[in-house]
C-alpha cells in the first residue's frame, strides 16, 4: 500500500519535475529541476529493482551531465543577454 | 515563440503518448524469455554479476562500440578545441568560467578526494559480483576532476598533451586488443577463455575505468571557454 | 497494474511531454534537455515493460546502461558544438529558425 | 580477328580513339590528325568486311547479359550493315573535314573525343540487336552530341544546345516507356525480320499501339518528324562539321534509321499494318515533308534552309518504310543512303562559303560560282540531287517511293512527292541562280585565301568526292553492293520468309 | 568447412582493423600521416574484398561473437547486402582518404588534418558494424557511433556554418536514433529478444507491432533524410570538405536505409500493408520531385548536388514501395540493390569532382565555372559521368536500377511509379546540364587554380565504375541477392 503510494508520488514527481525543465523560463532553474528529475530516476530504477543502473544515473545521468549543463548555462548566461526563447 | 509551433508540438506529443500508450498496454508476454538463458550462461561468464557478465560477455560488443563513440565524443572535443585545430580561435588555458573559489570548496575537494577514490575503487571492485561497475566507477572519478576543475586548479591542457591521450586510449586499445587476441587463437572475437574470463574482465575493468574518467572529465574539461564576440 | 507497467507509463509520458518541447523550444540548450529527458523516458519503457510480468531482466538493464553512457557522448558533444556556435556568432538557434 | 567479335571491333575502333584523344594534350595536332583518320579509314575496311560476311550469309555477334533479362547484343545484320557503312564512309569525309575546318581553334581534343564518342554511338545504333541495346546506344548518342552542339560555348550555343536537350530527353523518356513495356510484355525483344510480336493476343494489342506511339514519338525527335523537329534549325549554331553529323551522318538517321528498326524487325511491317499503325505514319510524314519544304522557303540562311530541308528530305525515308510493299520499302532504305549522301555534300559546301568568303546568307552568294567553282559544281549536284533529277541518286529514290505507293494504293502519297519536288526546286535553284548566273555585287564578308586551290584541301576534298558519290549512286545503281541493290536485298528478307 | 569459418573471421576484422588504425592516428599525432593511413586503407581494401568473394563463393556467413549463441549473445551476420555494403564502403572510403590525402596542407588546417584520421576511421568501422549487425540493439550502437562520427567530420570542416550544419545533423540523427531505440523497446518488450532473425520468426501484427515498426520507421527515415525529414541533409552535406561530403551522400545515409530494409523485410513484411509501402513511395516521389526542385534552383554548386541526393534517395524509397507492395519483389529487389551501389558511386565521384571544380575557380557558384570545361576536363567529365548515371540514362549503373524499377512497376501495374522515375530522371538532367552548360560557355578570364591530378583520377575511377556497374550488372546481383530475404532468394 505504502509502497504503491511511493510509486504513484514518485511518478508524478518525475513528470513534474520533467514538466519543469522543460518549461521554466529560467535556464538555470531548467538545469537544476532537470538534476531533481535525475535523482528521482534514480530512485525510480530502485524501485524497478535495477541498482547499476541507479547508480549509473545519479553519478552519470545526474551527476555529470548536470555538472556539464550547468557548466554550459553559465557559459551561455555570462555572455549573452537575451538568453531564453 | 509562435503558437502554430506550439500547437503542432502539443498534438504531436498527444498523437505520441497515444501511440505508445496503446503499445504498452496491449503489450502481451513475449514468446522468449532471455532471463532463462542468461541464467545459464551465467556459470561460464567468469563473473557472478549479471548485469556485468551482459556488459562484458554476453553483449561485449556492445560495450565495445560503446566506448568507441565515447571516444569519439572526445575526439571531436579535442579537435574542436586544438590550438592549430579547424577553429585556432581558443587558446589553450584554465576555463576562466564556473570556476567557483571559495576556501570551502577548495578544501572540501581536498578531504573529498581520497574518499572519492576510494569509492571508484569499491565500485570497480564490486562490479563483479554485485552492483557497480567501470562505468558508475568511472562517473565517480570524473566528478571527481570536475570538482577538482570547479575548484580552480588546472586540467588540460588536453588536446597535446601525449600523457592524457594515452589515458583516454588506453581503455579503448586494452578492451580492443582483448577482444581482438582471441581471434589468434582460432576463437571468435571476444571469446575468452573461461578459466581466465573474470580475470580478463576485472582487468578491463580497471583500465576502461580510468579512461571512462579520464574521457568523461576530458569532454567536460574541453569545452571551450566563453568568448564574447561583442567584447 | 503492476509497478513495472506504471513506471513504463510514466516513460511514456515522459517521452511524449519531452518530444513536444523538443519540436516547441528553438533554443538549441533546451532541445538538449528535452532530448536527454526523452532518453530517460525511452529507458523507463525498456526496462519497465520487460519486466512488466516477469523476472527482472538484467539484460534491458544493461542495454539501459549503454544507453546512459552514449546518451551522455552525445550532450556533451552537441554541448561543445553550441558552446561554439554560440561563441561564434552568439546565437543559441540554428540559423534558419527564429527564437523568440 | 575473328568475325564473331567483327561488330564489337568495328564499334571499338572509334571508341578506344575516342578515349585516346581525351587524353591526349591540345597541342598533340599531328598525332591526333593521324589517329583520326587511322581510325576512321580502319573502320570502313571492317565495315566493308563485315558487309562482305554478311553478303554471304554469315551472322555474327556479341551478347552478354547485362542485367538479369536484357541482354547486350551487337550483330550484324543486312539493315545493321547499310547504316554503319553510310556512318563510316561518311564519317571518313567529315573527319577530313573536321581537321581542316577547326584548324586553330580551342578545344579540339574535346571536340574530336566526342566526335568519335558520336560515331561510337551511331555504330552502336547500327549494330545493336535487340531494344534496348538501341536504347542505350540511341543515348549516349545523344549525349555525345550535346558537347559538340554547343561547342562554341557562346550563349547562342548554350540556347541551342539547351532545347537540343530539352528535345532529345524528353523523346529519351518517351522511347525509355514504350521499349520498358514491350519489355514488360514479351521479355528481350530481338530485331529480326519479319518482326517478333506476331504471336501476342488480341487483347494485348492496345498495349501495343500505345508502346508504338510512343517509340515513334521517341525516335520522331531524333528524326525531326513534325512537330518534334524544332530543335534541328536551332541546333545551326553549331561548327559545319558538327551539323554534317547532325544531319547526314549520325542524329537524324539514327532516328530514321530507328523507326525502319521498329516497324520491320520488331513488329513486321504485315502485323503493323494489322495493327493499322502504317497510315498515321504515312501521313505524319508526308506532312512533315511538306511542311519542311515550305519553311525552308523563306530561309535566307542557307545552313537554316538546308535544315528545314533535312527535315523534309529525312521523312522520305519514314515515308517509305510506311509505304506497305516492298518497293516503297526499297525507295525508304535506299533514301537513307541516298539523302545522307546528298545531304553531307550541301552541308560541306555551306561550310566553304562560310569558312572561304564568310558567306552565310544566301543573298550573299552572287557570283561565287566563279570563284568557288569545284565547291559550286558539288553543291550544284547536291542540290539536283535532292530535286530528284535523273539520273542522280536522289531520282532513284523517289522513283522507287512513287512506285511503292501505288503498289500500295495510295496515289495521293504520288501528289505529295511531285509537291515537294517542286518545293525543293523552288528553294534550290535560286541557289544555283546565284551562284553561277549573278555577278559578285560585294566584296566578301570575310575572305581568306589558301594556296593554288580555292579553299584549303582538306575542306575541298570531301564536298568533291561525296558530289562523286551522287552521281555514282545514281548511274551505278543496278551494280552489286550498290545501295539500291543492297536496300532490295534487304527488302526481299523482311518481307520473303 | 574450415573455409567458410576463415571466411567468418573476416567479420569481425572488417570492423576491429578501422578501430585499430583509429587508436593508431590517434596516438601518432602530427606527422605527416600519409604512411601511417596506406596500410590501413589497404588491410581495410584486402578484408572487405576478401569478404565479398568468400560471401559470394560460401553464402552468408555468420560470426557467433564471444561464442554465446543468439538471442543471448551477438552474431554478425554477412549476406550478400552486407559484404557488398562493406566492400563499397572501403572502396569509397579509400578513394575520399586519398583524395583527402592528397589535399595540399596549410598551417591551419593541419590540426583539422590531425583529427580527421580517427575520425574517419571511426567512421568507416561504424559503417561496417552497420552492414554486418543482426541485432537490433547492435545497429543501435553502431548507428550512434556512426553518427558521432559524421558529425565530428562535419564539424571539424571549419567555420560557423560547418558548427550549424553539424548541430542540425546531430540534433537529427539523436532525435531519429531515438526514436529507433523506442521501437527497438517495443519488440524487445514484446518478442523478449533483440536478433533480428528470431524476431522474424515469430513476428505477428499487433498494436505494439505496429507502433514498433512505426517509430523505427520514422527514426530511420530522419536519419536517411527522406522527404520531408531531409531539412538537416543538404546543410551538412554541402559544407563539409569534399571527401567528406562524399562519403555522407554515397554512406550514410544508406546505412540507416539499409537497417529499415532489413527490418521491413525481415519482420514487416507480414506486417506491413501495401497501403503502407505506397504511402512510403509516395513520399520517396516527393524527395524525387522537392529535390530535383531544389537542386535546379540552388546557385551553390555544393548545395545542388546535395539536394540530388535528397532526390536520389526518393528512388530508394518508391523501390522499397515495389518490393513492399509490390508483385514482382525480385526485380524491386534487384533495381534497389543496383541503385544503392550505382548512386554511391556516382555522388561519390559527383561531389569530388565539385570539390576539385570549386577548388580550380575558386568560388561556389554554378555561375562561375564558365570556362573551366578547358581548364579542369577531367574533374568536369567525371562529374559528368556521374551525371549520367543519375540521370539513369544509359549505359549506366543508374539507368539499370531504374530499368529494373521501371519493369517491376510496369509489371504490378502500378504505373504511377513509373512516372515518377523518368519524371525524375528528366529533373535531374535539368540540374545536371545546368552545371555542364555553365561550364562550356566560353570563359572570361582563365584564372584557374591548379588542382591536383591525383583528384582527377580518384574522381574519374569512382565516376567510370559507377557506369561500368550497370554494364555488368548480373554478377554483382547475383552476389547481392544471397540471403536477400525473398521468397525464391538464395540462402
Amino acid at each position: 500500500m505504502l509502497t504503491l503510494l511511493f510509486d504513484v508520488l514518485l511518478g508524478l514527481g518525475l513528470v513534474v519535475a520533467a514538466l519543469g525543465a522543460l518549461w521554466s523560463r529560467d535556464l538555470f532553474r531548467a538545469v537544476v529541476l532537470f538534476i531533481v528529475f535525475g535523482l528521482l530516476v534514480a530512485l525510480a530504477w530502485i524501485r524497478l529493482q535495477a541498482p547499476d543502473v541507479a547508480l549509473a544515473e545519479a553519478a552519470i545521468g545526474a551527476g555529470l551531465t548536470g555538472a556539464l549543463l550547468l557548466d554550459a548555462v553559465g557559459h551561455l548566461r555570462r555572455t549573452s543577454r537575451t538568453e531564453d526563447s | 515563440m509562435n503558437r502554430r509551433r506550439v500547437f503542432t508540438s502539443v498534438a504531436l506529443s498527444v498523437g505520441l503518448a497515444v501511440m505508445l500508450g496503446g503499445a504498452v498496454l496491449t503489450r502481451t508476454v513475449p514468446p522468449f524469455d532471455l532471463a532463462v538463458d542468461l541464467a545459464k550462461g551465467i556459470p561460464q561468464s567468469g563473473v557472478t554479476h549479471p548485469i556485468t557478465a551482459v556488459l562484458l560477455q554476453f553483449r561485449s560488443y556492445d560495450t565495445l562500440l560503446e566506448i568507441a563513440v565515447l571516444l569519439v565524443a572526445v575526439v571531436v572535443a579535442l579537435a574542436l578545441r586544438d590550438p592549430q585545430g579547424a577553429h585556432s580561435a581558443a587558446p589553450e588555458s584554465v576555463m576562466v568560467d564556473s570556476v567557483i573559489t571559495t576556501p570551502v570548496l577548495a578544501s572540501l575537494t581536498l578531504m573529498l578526494l581520497p574518499l572519492m577514490i576510494m569509492t571508484a575503487v569499491y565500485l570497480l571492485w564490486a562490479g563483479a559480483f554485485q552492483p557497480g561497475g567501470a562505468f558508475q566507477a568511472g562517473a565517480v572519478l570524473a566528478a571527481l576532476g570536475i570538482l577538482w576543475r570547479v575548484s580552480g586548479r588546472r586540467i588540460g591542457p588536453f588536446a597535446t598533451n601525449r600523457w592524457q591521450h594515452v589515458a583516454l586510449l588506453s581503455g579503448f586499445a586494452a578492451f580492443l586488443a582483448a577482444a581482438t587476441s582471441t581471434l589468434l587463437f582460432g576463437r571468435p572475437l571476444l571469446a575468452w577463455p573461461f578459466s581466465y574470463a573474470g580475470l580478463i574482465i576485472v582487468a578491463i575493468e580497471t583500465v576502461l575505468t580510468v579512461s571512462i574518467g579520464i574521457s568523461l572529465l576530458g569532454l567536460f574539461a574541453s569545452a571551450p571557454e566563453p568568448v564574447d564576440k561583442r567584447a | 497494474m503492476s509497478t513495472e507497467l506504471w513506471y513504463a507509463l510514466v516513460g511514456v509520458v515522459l517521452v511524449a511531454v519531452s518530444f513536444g518541447a523538443f519540436m516547441a523550444h528553438t533554443h538549441l540548450f533546451r532541445r538538449l534537455l528535452a532530448f536527454n529527458i526523452m532518453g530517460t523516458g525511452c529507458f523507463l519503457i525498456l526496462v519497465g515493460l520487460a519486466q512488466h510480468e516477469r523476472a527482472p531482466d538484467p539484460i534491458p538493464q544493461a542495454l539501459v546502461l549503454t544507453g546512459i553512457v552514449v546518451a551522455v557522448a552525445s550532450t556533451a558533444l552537441a554541448l561543445i558544438l553550441l558552446r561554439r556556435w554560440f561563441a561564434a556568432t552568439g546565437r543559441t538557434t540554428l540559423p534558419e529558425e527564429d527564437d523568440a | 580477328m575473328n568475325q564473331v567479335a567483327l561488330p564489337a571491333w568495328v564499334l571499338a575502333s572509334s571508341l578506344l580513339p575516342a578515349v585516346i584523344i581525351f587524353l591526349l594534350p591540345e597541342t598533340t595536332r599531328a598525332l591526333r590528325t593521324s589517329l583520326n583518320l587511322g581510325a576512321a579509314v580502319l573502320k570502313v575496311a571492317l565495315v566493308a568486311l563485315m558487309t562482305w560476311r554478311v553478303a554471304q550469309g554469315s551472322l555474327s555477334q556479341v551478347r552478354f547479359e547485362m542485367v538479369p533479362g536484357a541482354d547486350f547484343l551487337l550483330r550484324a545484320d543486312p539493315m545493321a550493315c547499310l547504316f554503319a557503312g553510310l556512318s563510316a564512309i561518311l564519317w571518313l569525309f567529315t573527319t577530313i573535314y573536321a581537321i581542316g575546318y577547326l584548324e586553330g581553334a580551342p578545344n579540339r581534343s574535346r571536340f574530336f573525343g566526342f566526335f568519335s564518342l558520336c560515331v561510337a554511338s551511331t555504330m552502336g545504333v547500327a549494330l545493336s540487336g535487340n531494344l534496348i541495346t538501341f536504347l542505350l546506344f540511341y543515348e549516349l548518342l545523344t549525349l555525345s552530341t550535346y558537347p559538340l552542339v554547343v561547342h562554341r560555348g557562346s550563349e547562342k550555343a548554350l540556347a541551342a544546345g539547351r532545347v537540343y536537350l530539352t528535345y532529345t530527353i524528353g523523346g529519351g523518356a518517351a522511347l525509355l516507356l514504350g521499349v520498358a513495356v514491350l519489355h514488360g510484355l514479351v521479355g528481350d525483344i530481338e530485331f529480326r525480320e519479319m518482326g517478333s510480336l506476331r504471336d501476342i493476343s488480341e487483347t494485348s494489342w492496345p498495349i501495343l499501339r500505345v508502346a508504338f506511339g510512343l517509340l515513334i514519338a521517341g525516335l520522331g525527335v531524333k528524326a525531326a518528324l513534325v512537330p518534334l523537329h524544332g530543335w534541328l534549325p536551332q541546333a545551326m549554331v553549331a561548327p559545319a562539321p558538327v551539323s554534317a553529323l547532325l544531319h547526314a551522318v549520325a542524329v537524324v538517321k539514327a532516328g530514321a534509321f530507328g523507326i525502319v528498326r521498329v516497324v520491320y524487325d520488331v513488329y513486321g511491317i504485315d502485323f503493323a499494318r494489322d495493327l493499322q499503325l502504317l497510315l498515321p505514319l504515312t501521313i505524319i510524314a508526308s506532312v512533315t515533308i511538306l511542311w519542311g519544304s515550305l519553311r525552308a522557303l523563306w530561309q535566307d540562311d542557307l545552313k537554316r534552309r538546308l535544315a528545314f530541308s533535312t527535315v523534309s528530305q529525312v521523312s522520305y525515308i519514314a515515308l517509305g518504310i510506311s509505304l506497305f510493299g516492298p518497293i516503297g520499302t526499297v525507295g525508304g532504305l535506299v533514301h537513307l543512303l541516298h539523302q545522307g549522301i546528298m545531304k553531307v555534300t550541301l552541308f560541306y559546301c555551306a561550310g566553304n562559303f562560310a569558312e572561304t568568303l564568310g558567306v552565310h546568307r544566301i543573298s550573299e552568294l552572287d557570283g561565287a560560282g566563279r570563284r568557288m567553282p569545284l565547291t559550286s559544281i558539288a553543291f550544284s549536284i547536291g542540290a539536283f540531287g535532292m530535286i530528284g533529277v535523273p539520273p542522280l541518286a536522289g531520282f532513284v529514290s523517289k522513283w522507287y517511293l512513287g512506285l511503292g505507293a501505288l503498289e500500295a494504293g495510295m496515289p495521293w502519297v504520288l501528289g505529295v512527292l511531285v509537291l515537294s519536288s517542286v518545293l525543293n526546286a523552288a528553294y534550290f535553284l535560286p541557289i544555283l541562280h546565284r551562284l553561277w548566273f549573278r555577278p559578285q555585287v560585294a566584296p566578301w564578308p570575310d575572305e581568306r585565301t589558301f594556296g593554288r586551290w580555292e579553299t584549303s584541301g582538306w575542306l575541298l576534298l570531301p564536298p568533291v568526292v561525296t558530289a562523286v558519290f551522287t552521281v555514282g549512286a545514281g548511274l551505278l545503281a543496278n551494280f552489286a553492293f550498290s545501295p539500291l541493290q543492297w536496300a532490295i536485298l534487304i527488302a526481299r528478307r523482311e518481307y520473303l520468309p | 568447412m574450415t573455409e567458410p569459418l576463415v571466411g567468418a573471421t573476416l567479420l569481425p576484422l572488417a570492423i576491429v582493423v578501422p578501430l585499430l588504425w583509429a587508436v593508431l592516428t590517434l596516438v601518432r599525432p602530427r606527422r605527416r600521416p600519409t604512411w601511417l593511413v596506406l596500410p590501413g586503407l589497404v588491410s581495410w581494401l584486402a578484408i572487405c574484398a576478401g569478404l565479398w568473394w568468400q560471401t559470394s563463393r560460401h553464402g552468408v556467413l555468420t560470426h557467433v561473437l564471444g561464442a554465446w549463441p543468439e538471442p543471448l549473445g551477438i552474431a554478425l551476420r554477412a549476406d550478400g547486402l552486407g559484404s557488398t555494403m562493406a566492400l563499397l564502403t572501403s572502396v569509397i572510403g579509400s578513394a575520399c582518404a586519398l583524395y583527402r590525402l592528397w589535399t595540399p596542407m596549410d598551417a591551419d588546417t593541419l590540426g583539422a588534418q590531425h583529427w580527421f584520421w580517427p575520425l574517419f576511421f571511426m567512421f568507416g568501422a561504424a559503417l561496417n558494424a552497420v552492414w554486418l549487425a543482426a541485432d537490433l540493439f547492435n545497429m543501435y550502437v553502431g548507428l550512434e557511433l556512426l553518427g558521432l562520427s559524421a558529425v565530428g567530420l562535419v564539424a571539424i570542416s571549419g567555420g560557423a556554418n560547418a558548427l550549424a550544419a553539424a548541430l542540425r545533423y546531430l540534433l537529427a540523427a539523436l532525435l531519429g536514433s531515438l526514436a529507433y531505440l523506442l521501437g527497438v523497446a517495443l519488440l524487445y518488450a514484446a518478442y523478449g529478444s533483440l536478433a533480428l532473425s528470431s524476431i522474424a520468426a515469430v513476428a505477428t501484427p499487433n498494436t505494439i507491432t505496429y507502433v514498433a515498426l512505426a517509430l523505427i520507421t520514422a527514426g530511420l527515415c530522419l536519419k536517411t533524410a527522406l522527404f520531408p525529414l531531409h531539412a538537416w541533409l543538404p546543410p551538412a552535406h554541402a559544407v563539409s570538405l569534399s571527401p567528406v561530403s562524399a562519403l555522407m551522400s554515397a554512406l550514410v545515409v544508406k546505412a540507416s536505409f539499409v537497417m529499415l530494409l532489413r527490418i521491413m523485410m525481415d519482420v514487416g513484411v507480414s506486417i506491413v500493408t501495401p497501403s503502407l509501402a505506397q504511402g512510403l513511395g509516395a513520399l520517396g516521389a516527393g524527395a524525387i520531385a522537392w529535390g530535383g526542385w531544389q537542386a535546379l534552383r540552388h546557385a551553390d554548386l555544393k548545395m545542388l548536388v546535395a539536394h540530388s541526393t535528397v532526390a536520389q534517395i526518393g528512388y530508394l524509397f518508391v523501390g522499397m514501395a515495389l518490393l513492399l507492395g509490390g508483385s514482382a519483389p525480385e526485380l524491386a529487389w534487384d533495381g534497389l540493390m543496383l541503385q544503392l551501389v550505382a548512386h554511391a558511386l556516382a555522388k561519390s565521384a559527383m561531389f569530388l569532382a565539385a570539390g576539385t571544380l570549386i577548388a580550380a575557380v575558386g568560388s561556389y557558384r554554378v555561375a562561375d565555372l564558365a570556362g573551366v570545361s578547358r581548364h579542369t576536363p577531367m574533374a568536369l567529365f567525371a562529374f559528368g559521368l556521374a551525371g549520367v548515371s543519375l540521370m539513369g540514362l544509359p549505359p549506366s549503373g543508374g539507368f539499370s536500377a531504374k530499368w529494373l524499377l521501371l519493369q517491376s512497376a510496369l509489371a504490378s501495374g502500378q504505373w504511377h511509379w513509373a512516372v515518377a522515375l523518368i519524371g525524375g530522371g528528366a529533373l535531374t538532367a535539368g540540374y545536371i546540364f545546368r552545371v555542364l552548360g555553365a561550364s562550356f560557355k566560353q570563359g572570361t578570364g582563365d584564372t584557374f587554380e591548379s588542382t591536383p591530378f591525383g583528384w582527377d583520377v580518384v574522381a574519374l575511377l569512382l565516376a567510370l565504375s559507377s557506369i561500368v556497374v550497370g554494364v555488368v550488372a548480373t554478377g554483382p546481383l547475383a552476389v547481392l541477392r544471397i540471403g536477400a530475404p525473398l521468397a525464391g532468394a538464395t540462402s
